[in-house]
């Protein structure tokens, strides 16, 4: 069993929530980030995403804007991303997802890219402007390499477009839970819990939901929800002021 | 020309290798339901019908095609104008903001928005916003707002807000940026307006198509001014709109050799540019797959023109299509030389140019030896060059 | 209408007891010279041909009647306005310069001169000299070289001379004051492009006749669209080019009121206007006998309005002759409600107009409740509001 | 016989030309513009040409235009204007010609204008901008006051135009040399010559010529083609620059 479906069984299995934890490679240097990686994961983030950095990220809010361009200043690349998974995987077993978009990608190459991220030790990719439509030969090659690849699925979604997405996908399902780009929000939409009702009915993946969550109070009413909880940008502010430790230890008690 | 190039985009919103729909989930419900909008306006007779009343009453179409006898006997070639500049709002860009607003009207939103550089596209789009009744939100990078301040009075003056965009380079690339990840939070009563061939399906068509009244006005006019069809065409292209609506109806017209003129900035040579089919590679930026200016990484590069309008490091994906295709022959001009056709006109026919036309007015000067005294050419004049006098003066230290 | 006022001016240029030839002995010659250019002209099919291609293909005519919906519904009448904002460099007055210039190659002339105060006319000058190739000098006072600095800039991009005048207020009064004396001394090769239906005969039939274009295509195009008549047409009146253009053709049309909309600045009881015919005497300036603004002795006081076209003390000859008759009837619109109306059209149907013809809006906006839901009424927008967006600025405080 | 005829005739029997001295009334103000009138006279002008002063002065250059707007700004107008005739008319004999622009003539009444300028001593009219076609109503006015209405003739009038414009004419021709508006020139026209003696085929009146005229030599050239030599600009700048009476003397020996 993959490291990804072996996480979320466990989680199960000890009845708690799975926390997924988004941090920007490289932000603001690698060293820092790979540190702060480490105390994340240490401090109970059950699955990583890792963010490789993009010049033009329109589906993230200023506080992972600002993480992208400190990263891509400090001279990250899609190697060094791979580098550091591989550097990680060392020594840690929490499954890795490279969340990031689709240009870098492609400029170093589908099939290039799921062998050598799959060989570094990253169990699944997640582009976030590369929809069903589009994914069919990323799909596919990391496939061949096993890596799971993560669909997302917004409160817009149809139910028909949700099962179309979900028939092929592998890994876990990420339900945003509100509209707009990453960061932080204060209220659950309403209907988030019959939308990922819904998405139980065409899919036995394992749901994370996310964008907006900050705290540990919030990360409780999701976990109501789903079985997992997606943090990006509380982690990342926390961790570019100090407090990462103090909010994945707050994060981890509420679930 | 085989239907490969005439018969696109695909269902997907896909020309050839190129286009597509590379958005968040977000936002693809919002796409799908644009393109089924889009659908169902093209065969009903009474949007097309609307559009060409507003075309014609408010735009102040058709825009003439215009005979240029000095500057034909300078270049020393038949030189004819599609005069853009002579639309409402003096650019081509409200063909097509006249077209997507009766969309957002027809799907009941409340709100336009859109990303602008130069500020021509949101001009346009503050203008249709006001005629429609509709709130209007126009995103521009604080580097453009700064430059470019009379566009910015103009859109406020029509009632739109213009919202500085302070991330990454507080350019056009910023700015759209900035514009799709808002349209993701306000999609219900918003439509989002862009403004050139680039972006997701079906933006590239649908604009292509509301622009293509450029191209289908000159061939008319073409064969009664002058009884036959040009040698060549030439456009600039920065999304490529001006360029894919005037090519479009001739591109089964073999013997009309189409130019597309891209931004040379300081030359090819250097990093200031914005020639995305000429020195860029194969990317996926802003929605499309296409030709973009991108690092070995990856990393999108700052596009670089003078004419404010050109200052973006994609293309439409048409485009790609129509180079690799070699339907349409793709050339820089570089500011300098642009510079000089803006003079060129302004002094021989009394046109003041917009900087990004005389790109096209440049490329044109060079090819017009070859065809010689019996030849034909046309170029479109996309805009008009009031908005350029700080940059004209700007760059020559008047 | 009695012919009295449709067959005029007569020989001697007399519109009824205005008009005339009041110019120094050194510069009848030229008058007389100017005037048998313009009758062979007149009775040649090619000028005519040639000035209507041009129209046609270089200034964009014709300008759209825009039936303008939204604006119809707040001011409670059905409105069409003329849209001569989308000519060639912006405004009506270019219609005029290219008649003008053709009859000055029609004589042989090398160059151009004109007087300009915003400097509409002095651009579209500049503009018909550099697509005729020939040199141009531009007449403007200092203070108005100040205030309207892009299209200072502009005539210079066309290759016009700018020449200071330094003289009096230094303003449009000034201009065409100094133009005249230079005339003189350059008479024999230079053509004086008088911008509006002022000046000595022939130049205020002339400029009418090249302007009548306005109306002509008004009649035909409310005909067609509206299968009727208007009550009313309404044209602000500076000069008074743009009404002459558009009222002319209705002079016999007894059921079409005609009213010409006035500068009433900040207020006629105030020293501070532009409303020559409501407020001034009869008398001589620049050639002609007309309403002028004048102190009991005669002597020309300054104009002032916000918008810097109307800002001229005197007024057309023909004016004088159809206010007397009745024919037209005159108001004046104060700054305060041209800017009230300059937004309102920017607000309700995405068009910047001309602060000169935001006068005849605002005027059209006091009149319209009288003529109800079922009235037809046509604005002439004589020209574009982007040469305004300082003055706007300066006076809102922005 | 009125005093302009005598005046050229007594000079053609003294073997001089006629010099006729231009000077804007009012000009810096009236006190100083009669003193520079009496001391013009003293020194030797024949005819005084008394510049009534227009805001808008089309047919003069910048010397021309300056005095007029220093004696507007002093409050000069036409009234006060017939008013200093009148107090030159005391004890001068020199003849007086109100030169003019239209419009002030226009605004105080052509028939009254005539009327009170015959009565305060003047002899003649030059309305500079109110050619042979529209002068009608003020040359039956004039007529009617015993005022001679001076016509202009310029190097661009032709010979038919000329023979028009002087069939009716009473006082004297002012030829006018160049073309332009009044200020000082260097050098008189080739043609001049030519075209004067053209006049003398269609009048008998006697022929004076200026605009440009400025000193000694000038003046001296311009005689030997007509009766009289009209100076204007040059006296004007003089009488600012405190040379008046030099110069009218210069020009007096020249003649
Ligand atoms: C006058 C003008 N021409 C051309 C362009 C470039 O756009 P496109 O390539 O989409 O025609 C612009 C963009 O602002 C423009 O304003
Ligand atoms: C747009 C516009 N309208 C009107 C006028 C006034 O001129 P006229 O009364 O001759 O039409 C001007 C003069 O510059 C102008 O620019």
């Amino acid at each position: 069993m993959n490291r990804i479906d072996a996480c979320f069984q466990a989680g199960r299995a000890r009845g708690r929530k799975t926390l997924v934890g988004y941090l920007t490679a490289g932000d603001p240097n690698m060293t820092v980030s790979e540190a702060d990686i480490r105390a994340a994961v240490a401090g109970g983030v059950d699955i990583l995403e890792l963010g490789v950095p993009f010049s033009d990220p329109t589906a993230d809010g200023p506080v992972i804007q600002a993480a992208a361009f400190r990263s891509l200043q400090a001279g990250t690349t899609t190697s060094t991303v791979l580098e550091l998974v591989r550097r990680l995987r060392r020594d840690l077993a929490t499954p890795i997802v490279l969340f990031g978009y689709a240009n870098p990608v492609f400029a170093y190459g589908y099939e290039r890219f799921c062998r050598d991220a799959a060989a570094a030790g990253a169990d699944g990719l997640l582009i976030v402007d590369l929809p069903y439509e589009e994914a069919g030969e990323l799909r596919a090659a990391a496939a061949r390499h096993g890596l799971a690849l993560i669909p997302l699925i917004a409160p817009t979604t149809p139910k028909e477009r949700a099962s179309m997405i979900l028939a092929q996908a592998t890994g876990f399902v990420y339900y945003i839970l509100f509209r707009g780009v990453t960061g932080a929000r204060h209220d659950v939409a309403d209907d988030a819990a019959a939308q990922i009702q819904t998405l139980r009915e065409v899919t036995a993946l394992p749901i994370a939901a996310g964008f907006g969550v900050s705290d540990g109070p919030q990360a409780r009413a999701v976990a109501g929800l789903a079985d997992g909880v997606v943090v990006g940008s509380a982690l990342v502010k926390a961790a570019r002021e100090g407090r990462l430790p103090q909010l994945v230890h707050e994060l981890r008690a509420a679930l | 020309m085989g239907t490969e190039i005439v018969k696109v985009p695909d269902a997907a919103g896909h020309f050839g290798a190129y286009g597509g729909r590379y958005v968040a989930e977000t936002l693809m419900p919002a796409l799908l339901a644009v393109e089924a909008a889009y659908r169902e306006a093209q065969s009903d007779p009474a949007f097309r019908r609307e559009f060409e009343e507003l075309l014609k009453h408010y735009v102040g179409r058709p825009s003439p095609l215009y005979f240029a006898p000095r500057l034909s006997s300078v270049y020393g070639t038949r030189i004819y104008l599609k005069r853009e500049d002579l639309n409402h709002t003096g650019a081509h860009k409200i063909n097509n903001t006249v077209g997507q607003a009766l969309l957002a009207v027809r799907m009941g939103k409340k709100k336009l928005m859109a990303e602008t550089g130069a500020g021509q596209h949101g001009v346009a789009t503050a203008t249709v916003a006001a005629r429609f009744g509709m709130r209007c939100d126009v995103y521009m990078g604080v580097e453009d707002i700064r430059r470019q301040a009379p566009n910015v009075q103009r859109m406020r003056l029509l009632g739109a807000r213009v919202i500085p965009v302070t991330s990454g380079t507080q350019t056009l690339k910023d700015a759209m940026s900035e514009a799709l990840r808002s349209w993701v939070a306000e999609v219900d009563d918003t439509f989002y307006v862009i403004g050139t061939v680039a972006g997701p399906h079906p933006y590239p068509e649908m604009v292509r198509d509301f622009q293509s009244v450029i191209g289908v006005e000159t061939r008319a006019q073409i064969l009664a001014q002058a009884g036959r069809l040009p040698e060549m065409i030439l456009a600039c292209v920065g999304g490529g709109s001006n360029a894919a609506g005037i090519f479009r109806p001739f591109l089964d017209d073999a013997a009309v050799r189409l130019v597309g003129v891209e931004a040379g900035g300081e030359g090819l040579d250097t990093e200031r540019h914005a020639a995305s089919i000429e020195a860029g590679k194969v990317g996926i930026l802003h929605g499309s797959k296409s030709y973009v200016l991108q690092d070995p990484h990856g990393q999108i590069l700052n596009a670089y023109s003078i004419s404010a309008g050109l200052d973006y490091p994609g293309v439409g994906p048409e485009h790609a299509l129509w180079a690799d295709a070699r339907r349409v022959e793709y050339s820089a001009v570089t500011d300098r030389e642009a510079l000089a056709a803006f003079h060129e006109l302004a002094h021989l026919e009394g046109i003041l140019p917009a900087l990004e036309s005389s790109h096209a007015l440049a490329e044109a000067k060079k090819r017009a030896p070859k065809l010689g005294p019996g030849g034909t050419l046309v170029v479109c004049l996309s805009g008009r060059g009031d908005k350029d006098l700080s940059s004209v003066e700007e760059a020559e230290g008047l």
